[in-house]
């Protein structure tokens, strides 16, 4: 029995929240055995920009209460390397790949979805319009009317499913939601990371600073689940199209809560890192409890 | 590279011994692979993670293979904060979610130069490992290579007596300590320096906190020593996943100290930053 | 030395988050002891509003993360009452009397704002734009435009010092600081609870269904420091009146970082719960670790 | 009602022993006020309350004094999720956080009624500190109320007989059991009935899940027996501050069983809901 979600059909209900897996660095670490069972039905990339990023100065993790706050940054090779050199190793998984792009104009964001849209290997697209690391994503995810306009901008440049990524930093994330699929969405994901700060531990010596080197970052994590199973309620209350949910979930037990609040799919982020197979598990147990 | 099977596993500790200030923890892994010296296991108690100072600890900690022997693995911890406090405190019988083994391990000598071990503080754990490899090598090669290559040699710093009990890992070698209470009154780089000046056909295999790791490198550049340097970062996976564990390379870019690392040539680095 | 807060000369820099301290409670609970070591230097009352208030239907808790989502609704006697029966008793209290009202519209505001202003009990005035469980204070609080035309109204109306207690939950929370001040509030305290949902545990013969009696609910305590970090911060940047900084702080570590960044007082809130000496050993170590 | 400090405080646990399926907390508390049967104490372990299900616990739990005597207090724990867990685990010599005694307790019967004591599972734990408080005032009484009024009885429900070792804390009871396992199979509320159709002079004492207690008060009112019954609600702080614990009243509004209660007069309730 497969799951279908913008027309693809998916093993399961689980996929990965983007930039919370490296597939290739993971394919090396593990070895085939990763192939074998793989955790995520379809696999999301990093967030590709334009340029290459290198990333935020470390520190980047900071460990908060039940979560984690990350500044990485977004570094990646950029779209044009990583259509080189990524997306063959890519499109060797055992799961379906969905590309998250990001750019800091309209412009920037046709580029990228309509290479992404002459590639056989790519399944469908994800747009970050909600990264609170770079000021840009943020603006547009935020702001209803300028989000509607981009995705409306953006749509007829690829026949592949577009997933608009919201932002929880928002005062009404289900407008967000009614924007993205009124400039023609195929589903909506969420929720990203809440923006957070953490302070470096202070020494007698030295004044306040920021322990990020990027500055502010984003929550992450158990910690925020409460938060995102309020946010995807809220969007999947209002939009007709499906809706992935992510934020917290460590089990199969959290993924179920996502479902019955009105989500499609489930993404785990950094339940991952805790555990490689946490996406696999948890996919697997949903089934067995409820085929 | 020794490959890791693609979960966390749960293992038995089987045993919890002190070694001055440091708790040297051995966990039983009889299906692990055999681990290469340098590299890393993510773990983390089973029961009670979290609930420590400031509702920590969440994620797992790195921690070298400081040994591993008929399915044992041990671990040489020092208790920094709420993390380290947990694991420090698991009895035989506890059990810890182990991942690994993970990350580059150090790449021993391919022609005749000596190993010089040189490790800090908590830093000795992954050198011990790589003495036994080394000797193990050694003892198993062919006699006309065993009479060209010298047994490994181990410098050692640490800050105080307590902790150089840690030296206890190795079999012999030449300790240093700040305050002068074991060996050397010094830093261990003095050692090296010294043993560099008597005889520079080495690499080096250092590993220990940041500062060190800098004296090491600056000196093995300077005389044209390779070095191969062991990094920390703070870490959320281990894996690759999470581009949270980077140090500057010479390229004006970031290595991931999990996966390009944590062991990595000193000719990649600028400079070891001392990072918070 | 005490410290200065709008024109209030205060003992030390920790005061109570509105609606986690019940002062007449406490007496009762815990005897004249309680005021030798009255745990805050000011006290804030719960949310009152025109009408009295029973609250929310059970269950309103539910432990989160790190955290604790609630749904109380804003359970209170109504302003009448207030006045009359609690107004004495809180008079009496060794620190001074901050006074948070509610209203559902500019008029009730004024009612409210008006009322607390007669009377010489009650040293300042806090305004919750910011409740997510009640739609007014959210809707008020989260648009900049309207909630400095609210803040205008108001403002007249009393000569104590009035103090806008922000809403977390919107895009630009430092908009927001800036609305509160251009209407002439005197400081702005910040942040309320997020907005989260949680779920039943799951039984075999049971549906989904929301675990709190009122719905939604609003998370607090350590798993939203790194929020209340940022957001402290962003406010605190860009405003020229003083900051009341709340949201996870447990020690006079978390306390330092609020001020840190910027806060000239900070708010206990949840930590109370564990501990309801926790202002109080709050407020001796941040003297003692900096005179 | 006896006054709890304003600030939680570290006590040592003195003795955990097993009674069946529950476990029996001995808590030193020398400085500690002593508590009025029915009235409670928040608890939470000093290391460790965190890290379990969920990333749990996080607040501190509500408990019943169950005994206190000589500066200890004792704590009947039934293990249901990751708070009493780790308090379950407690061994002597750890600590816990205590803040209390807390919230109203039983009110003794102030004519010649003699005392029902009903109790079901856990709930029977402040049916023992009451047992006590009413037998040590009957002895202390003067001699001619000694005779009027008769010493309590205890009634106590449970699921099966590995919970009725619960027993074991009273002297003397009657005991019912649902597997009939133990004493009279059936519920206690029949054994109640049963009391009170022999001699309704008396005042019924609850303590229980909410089907009980509403069975309870539905039999006293029916029969107009006064009765105190001992609520539970989840709390967050257990003083009144967080307005968390509410169950309906007659009013149409809410008590907080922190401070109206635990222990509420039966006639305070149109019924003792079933909250999850
Ligand atoms: C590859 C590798 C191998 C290692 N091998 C060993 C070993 O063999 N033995 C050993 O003892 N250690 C080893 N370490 C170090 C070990 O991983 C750390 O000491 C451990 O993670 C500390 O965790 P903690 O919770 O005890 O302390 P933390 O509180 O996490 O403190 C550790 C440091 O992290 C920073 N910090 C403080 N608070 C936070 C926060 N909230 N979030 C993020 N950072 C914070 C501070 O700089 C602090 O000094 C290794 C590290 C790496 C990367
Ligand atoms: C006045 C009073 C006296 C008490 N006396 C005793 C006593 O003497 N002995 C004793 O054993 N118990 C006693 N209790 C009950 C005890 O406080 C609870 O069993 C305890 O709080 C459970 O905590 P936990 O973490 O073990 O379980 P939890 O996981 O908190 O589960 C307990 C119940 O809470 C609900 N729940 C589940 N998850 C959550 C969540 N995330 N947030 C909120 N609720 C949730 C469910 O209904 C669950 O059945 C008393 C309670 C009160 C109020
Ligand atoms: C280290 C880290 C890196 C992330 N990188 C990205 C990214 O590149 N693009 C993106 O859209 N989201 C990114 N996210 C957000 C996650 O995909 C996810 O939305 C969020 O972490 C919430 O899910 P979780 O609580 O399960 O982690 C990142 C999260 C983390 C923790
Ligand atoms: C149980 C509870 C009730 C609250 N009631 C109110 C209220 O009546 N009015 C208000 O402005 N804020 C209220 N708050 C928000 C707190 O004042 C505070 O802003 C928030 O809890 C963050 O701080 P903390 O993490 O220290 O608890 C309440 C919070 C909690 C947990
Ligand atoms: S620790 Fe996550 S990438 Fe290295
Ligand atoms: S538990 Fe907080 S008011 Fe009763």
């Amino acid at each position: 029995m497969t799951v279908s979600f913008c027309g693809l059909e998916l093993a399961h209900r689980v996929i990965n929240g983007s930039g919370t897996f490296d597939a290739i660095a993971a394919r090396r670490v593990f070895g085939a055995e990763l192939d074998e069972d793989f955790p995520f039905a379809a696999f999301v990339s990093k967030t590709i920009t334009l340029q290459p990023r290198v990333g935020n100065p470390p520190p980047r993790l900071w460990e908060a209460a039940g979560g984690l706050v990350n500044s990485i940054g977004l570094p990646n090779k950029g779209l044009r390397r990583y259509l080189a050199e990524d997306l063959p190793e890519l499109a060797a998984l055992p799961a379906p790949l969905i590309t998250n792009v990001m750019g800091s104009s309209a412009e920037e964001i046709v580029e990228l979805v309509e290479a992404c849209d002459e590639r056989p290997e790519i399944a469908a697209v994800e747009l970050n319009v909600s990264c609170p690391n770079v000021k840009t994503g943020l603006d547009i995810g935020s702001d209803p009317a300028l989000l509607e306009e981009v995705v409306r901008t953006v749509r007829p440049r690829t026949g592949k499913p577009l997933i608009v990524k919201l932002t929880p930093n928002t005062a009404d994330v289900a407008a967000c939601g009614l924007a993205a699929q009124a400039g023609g969405a195929d589903a909506v994901s969420l929720i990203n990371t809440l923006r957070a700060l953490a302070l470096a531990p202070r020494t007698a010596a030295e004044g306040p600073r920021h322990w990020l080197g990027g500055g502010t970052g984003g929550l992450s994590g158990p910690a925020i689940r409460g938060v995102a199973l309020a946010q995807v309620a809220a969007v999947a209350e209002r939009v007709q199209i499906p809706v992935v949910g992510m934020g917290g979930v460590q089990n199969a037990g959290h993924a179920r809560e996502m479902l019955d609040v009105g989500a499609t799919l489930v993404a785990v982020g950094t339940e991952s890192f805790r555990d490689p197979a946490a996406g696999a598990k948890i996919g697997r147990d949903l089934v067995r409890d409820r085929p | 590279m020794s490959v890791a099977p693609p979960r966390r596993r749960a293992l038995t500790v089987t045993a919890n011994e002190r070694l001055g200030a440091y708790t040297l923890l051995k966990v039983a892994d009889p299906a692990g692979p055999a681990p290469d010296p340098g590299q890393f296991t993510m773990l983390a108690a089973v029961e009670r993670w979290g609930g420590g100072e400031d509702e920590r600890p969440y994620l797992p900690r790195a921690f070298s293979l400081a040994r591993f022997r008929h399915g044992e693995a041990h671990y040489l911890l020092e208790d920094v904060g709420p993390g380290t406090r947990r694991l420090c405190e698991l009895q035989a019988g506890e059990r810890v979610w182990a991942l690994g083994p993970l990350g580059r391990g150090f790449v021993p000598p391919h022609d005749d130069r000596r190993a010089l071990l040189v490790g800090g503080g908590v830093g000795i754990a992954p050198l011990a490992i790589l003495q036994d490899a080394l000797e193990g090598a050694l003892a198993r090669a062919p006699s006309t290579r065993k009479r060209t290559r010298p047994p490994a040699t181990v410098l050692l710093g640490f800050r105080d007596r307590d902790r150089a009990a840690g030296a206890s890992l190795f079999r012999g070698a030449t300790v240093a300590s700040d305050d002068g209470s074991v060996g050397h009154a010094g830093l261990v780089t003095e050692l090296l320096a010294a043993e560099l000046e008597r005889d520079a056909h080495a690499v080096v295999y250092a590993c220990g906190p940041a500062p060190m790791l800098e004296a090491v490198r600056s000196l093995c550049e300077l005389l044209r020593t390779p070095a191969q340097l062991a990094l920390e970062a703070g870490m959320a996976c281990g894996f690759g996943a999470c581009y949270g564990c980077v140090v500057p390379n010479r390229a004006g870019g970031y290595l991931r100290v999990c996966v390009d690392g944590p062991v990595v040539d000193a000719a990649e680095l600028t400079r070891v930053e001392d990072l918070p």
